[in-house]
């Protein structure tokens, strides 16, 4: 499938985003992309030590899809995220030494060894929990954006979902919804291309995931994926448009899926030359090359943040290994929210 | 309880009553699903609503169960209290994905509470046919983490659905299509709740325990009043709440009875009925002095002529049968 | 909402869509519209006198749609019909008794009793029985028309689905594999511009339920669904399409739901000057206008029809009141098909 | 049965024979499902199948579970026999509608029969948290019209499958990823099929009926080895079909032991052991010399951390303490 970027009429932010980016905003985002791909490096590294007991799904290549969106939302927004979203919970304000201790099934994990890796969640900071199955989470997305209309409250929330949750009925339940009442919400969608061995073609008729939006009548771009100052400038962009009260807004990220399905599936089914051609275009090569040109960091600056995550992550493992592993009789714990108490503010 | 000047009201108005008081106690409850609004909806429980409550709380949604479930999960988890209908219970298969997968574990998971009530009209005895009469329960009985209630009387019908809205939970609120206005009684002026996981005994009785619950209660109790002439003494336990259920109020009457029948209107392979003969069997087996009899419906989809319903479903005759069986067990 | 139908190009067999009819069907059609209003007018009736035990959903005004394109079909197809469909079932060779003795639950209509009103389906007639829950019929109808794909044959499926049916994520993924897969498949869609009491606003952000097919890639058009001459002649092409391989279409109807929801429903939700417009439009005044004014047939031709479809409809209720109920035992046949049978051609 | 020279075959690649060999036979056997095409499924069971069959016998859906097993429905009354498979059982909540309103009522409302067999990857064990553990089978038990089967060794697996895709009726066939690669044995070379209805008693014993199926099974058997060298004889028999159950099977068993054990590894309330304990204590009333005890998960969600797990799941001490508990009853 060709990717066909400029099909579309381009908003001035998409043709020169960086110049809407602050510097210090622009290194953040780098420090994000950057601790994202370390993160999930290091929980591959320990997949493959055979220290991480269930499946490992990874953002690599695809990082600056959940870092732009999560970068451009506010403290009381909500997202609902995919299973591809380490940037997001990152910035959300999940600690590396928590998302570590969940891929270990410690208890200090946000799910307390309940659940598996990428399915954290947090209301307090405003992140729900990936569900497995695709697309569950869109419905309650806009679940989230009633709640603050009908509160009359300018909260936003952002869902993100693959290419292929799209397919699922709970997708279009979910825009329809979303479409009808005007809720504030964003949808983002990572087209990699693939769902599991399943190329688009074989996933819907359409060439673009975006033709999926007009059904609802929701506004709708295809943007690069992979340029983080263009996701978070476009998402700024709609994610405002929602706070406004304009309703929701479709945004297809192209990109590609550069690991396997999970750390066991060696994605022969991948063309290597898509991988070749995807690969030059990484996203963090792409920020650190933005940041030399605009003068914004040298070799050095990068390298100092390169540090910095580094050791965030060893102390971060280090506290995961030491944690404690839930008892066995913690499993019977949490299945019902005390009635009395009241959960909610 | 009540006043003498006090009027009867039917099960479905207990039903609107307690949805219409929760909604002006307490702000977060909101109410979402097909034809709710303007129509009031399919049953008119919801008749007036709209015009008292605005169009933001009183919600027509698309046609779409697992969407605006899944929608009132997640208002649920941001604070909001949302009741929705379905239409009929039927319908729920559609919301099923949402329900069990995302509402039931959501708490266990990562401790997110999901304070939604789902009411769900259901059962049969109106020539619905095989798509309008169902009574899932059992379906989702076997899902931790969802709570279940069935009241059978509008007493029950209001403080249950109180309780539902208020706790910090998924329920589903079974409502009985076939009582909606059968069942009438004199309600209490002032506000109270039934809480959920008590069952209640419907009738005292020393010979037999027959455990049942929703439609099948007042089918029971008029099957007790023949019974006494006969010297055999019916105890009528009305579960009320299916998930959790009272454990200890079934093993009661058990201990003191000794001999069981468990009533459905569901069909009978695993049914919730099959769950409480085997309770008992667990944990009461010293106390038995009979086998556990259990009268559902048979394991059919529900059918619409007349004749064909009339035989599906449990009869007054069917408990009389088991009980004179047992008597002289 | 207002009606825009000439919105899109319409082909030519649209705008003069009778002069691809020729007479004979054109009398052929109109024997089926009085036919289908005839017997639905005294179901109705039956209902009134309450001789009808559950709920009785009629086609009253929209006549056209399933007459139109069940016309358009030949012996082998399948259709997956919705709950106004009556045309069709006539069209498919299901006889007005044996309609009228499921409405009365008795052993001589074709679920003997099983299952109520429109709920008839009869596989050697190729008519998918009705699912109420709605749009579970259309992933049937992409699966019989796999089927007919993987076997080489040129059957086609027609499938109908209401207005509010298109909300349901079914619809999504039944059309989306159709569009894939590129079955041979048509969706049909009876717009009637509610969904019970809920108008069409509220159940989806467009204005027209074609815009839907557009997320799927699949070819749409919106026809005017009370001319049964232009419902017959674009079923008759889209038809072809898909016969001849080129894969499924999709067809919205402006039309009215001229009866409430159900016969206990007096749908006063629905504004009155509505009904009073539509009313004008009503099908058969419009093939009546039609057949006259291309001098087909007049006044006479037109009575002797109608008393033919009368006589026809007193037989057919002779029938099934005479006919017997099941019996109770009834009950408990037919949960399992025979294992050993081989049912199927 | 088997020469001396045959290989072992475990019950994935027994899954995989059966389906190419009923492939081979039968031209209106199809596949459908997500990555099923050239990668050969999640689990590999369909490896090479497209090269094989072609692309239009094994075909890679979009990820819509309710879409393909729609689609199977339709394709079923057209006289195909799809064969669909959920990667994970835990999706099939996702098609939950139109497999018990749609595939499972269907021949009882206008007679048209749906052969499809739907493959459902199940079970915990694995590490796979709850979305990839569930032991979903009674949500499908209470719903007649469907068959529910559940192999638990390589010889089952493939004449059940076998059984499954000859019927005429939608058949749940869930086999348990636990048992994939470590379930190994010699099979036939000659065709042959497992009636679907019909229990097995795997091992004979005197003492104590323990009902079970799928990966209880082999757990059933380690424990019964234990207890045999404390002289307690367990009968082991291994249900395989859930619905319809073989009732005579198992009551038979009882009939001879006096004592029994239902065990599964799915939660317990609900679960598919409360019919089996409720059948018992119905129709073999008088043969009991205990209560009939039931070990299951507990009802929570499957938990992911292996000490959550291990607490979770059955194990062979559960069966050891409730055999010993009932032989000195
Ligand atoms: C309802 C459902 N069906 C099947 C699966 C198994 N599964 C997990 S991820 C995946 C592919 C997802 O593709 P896409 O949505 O494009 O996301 P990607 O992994 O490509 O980022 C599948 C089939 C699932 N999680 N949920
Ligand atoms: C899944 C599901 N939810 C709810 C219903 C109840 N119901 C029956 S018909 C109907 C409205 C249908 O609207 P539409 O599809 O536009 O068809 P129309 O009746 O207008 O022809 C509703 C809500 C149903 N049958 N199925
Ligand atoms: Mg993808
Ligand atoms: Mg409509």
């Amino acid at each position: 499938m060709s990717m066909d970027i400029e099909r579309r009429e381009s908003p001035e932010d998409r043709r020169q985003p960086f110049s809407k980016v602050s510097k210090a905003d622009y290194l953040q985002l780098y420090y994000y992309l950057f601790l994202t791909r370390t993160l999930e490096d290091r929980v591959t590294a320990l997949y493959r030590q055979g220290r991480i007991v269930g499946g490992v799904y990874t953002s690599h290549g695809m990082e600056a899809i959940s870092v732009g969106y999560a970068y451009a939302l506010e403290a009381g927004d909500v997202i609902a995220p995919m299973h591809r979203d380490m940037g997001a919970f990152l910035i959300r304000g999940m600690k590396p030494k928590e998302i570590l201790a969940q891929y270990l099934g410690k208890r200090t994990g946000p799910t307390k060894g309940k659940d598996a890796n990428v399915h954290m969640g947090d209301l307090k900071r405003g992140i729900f929990a990936f569900v497995s199955h695709l697309a569950d989470n869109l419905p309650l997305a806009t679940g989230a954006a009633l709640a603050f209309k009908i509160r009359g409250q300018s909260q936003v929330v952002v869902a993100n979902t693959g290419d292929g949750g799209t397919s699922r009925g709970d997708f279009h339940e979910a825009l329809n919804f979303a479409a009808v009442r005007k809720l504030p919400v964003v949808f983002f969608c990572c087209n990699n291309q693939y769902a599991y061995s399943t190329p688009l073609e074989l996933q819907m008729g359409t060439p673009d995931v975006v033709d999926r939006a007009k059904a609802y009548g929701i506004p709708s771009e295809i943007i690069d994926g992979n340029d983080v100052a263009v996701v978070y400038v476009t998402a700024q962009r709609v994610i405002k448009h929602a706070r406004e009260g304009h309703g929701p807004s479709f945004i297809e990220c192209k990109t590609m899926r550069m690991h396997g399905h999970a750390e066991h599936d060696s994605a022969k089914y991948v063309p290597k030359e898509l991988l070749e051609e995807w690969k030059r275009k990484d996203p963090i090569l792409k920020v650190e090359h933005a940041l030399k040109t605009m003068g914004y960091a040298d070799e050095s600056v990068l390298m100092e943040i390169q540090e910095r995550v580094k050791k965030e992550i060893d102390t971060a493992v280090e506290f995961a290994e030491e944690s404690p592993l839930p008892e066995g009789p913690e499993t019977l714990e949490g299945v019902y929210a005390e009635t009395l108490e009241e959960v909610h503010v | 309880m009540t006043t003498a000047i006090s009027q009867e009201v039917t099960y479905l108005e207990a039903i609107s009553q307690a949805l219409d008081e929760e909604m002006s106690r307490d702000e977060r409850v909101f109410l979402l699903g097909e034809d709710i609004g303007p129509y009031g909806g399919a049953f008119r429980v919801t008749e007036g609503f709209q015009k008292k409550f605005g169009d933001w709380r009183v919600l027509d949604t698309p046609l779409a169960e697992s969407g605006f479930v899944g929608a009132a999960i997640g208002a649920a988890m941001m604070g909001m209290r949302p009741v929705v209908e379905m239409q009929f219970a039927d319908f729920i298969s559609c919301a099923f994905d949402q329900i069990t997968e995302v509402a039931a574990k959501n708490h266990y998971r990562w401790g997110a509470a999901v304070p939604m009530v789902i009411r769900a009209p259901y059962g049969g005895g109106i020539h619905g046919g095989p798509f309008h009469s169902v009574c899932p329960e059992a379906w989702f009985f076997h899902t931790p983490g969802l709570k279940l209630v069935a009241p059978s009387t509008p007493y029950d019908a209001k403080g249950l659905l109180k309780a539902a809205i208020r706790d910090n939970n998924p329920v589903i609120y079974f409502e009985h299509k076939f009582l909606y206005r059968r069942a009438k009684e004199v309600l209490p002026e002032e506000d109270y709740i039934v809480p959920i996981g008590k069952a209640d005994v419907k009738r005292t009785g020393r010979d037999i325990s027959l455990i049942t619950y929703g439609a099948m209660v007042p089918l029971a109790l008029e099957a007790a009043e023949i019974l006494e002439k006969e010297a055999i003494d019916l105890e009528v336990v009305d579960l009320r709440t299916l998930l959790p259920l009272d454990q200890e109020a079934i093993l009661e009457s058990v201990r003191k009875t000794s001999k069981v029948i468990v009533l459905h209107e569901a069909t009978k392979t695993g049914g919730i009925g099959a769950e409480i003969s085997a309770l008992i069997s667990e944990y009461c087996f010293d106390h038995l002095d009979g086998p556990i009899l259990r009268i559902a419906a048979p394991d059919t989809p529900v059918p619409y002529s007349p004749p064909l319903e009339e035989f599906f479903l449990p009869k007054v005759d069917d408990v009389l049968r088991a009980a004179r069986q047992l008597a002289t067990y």
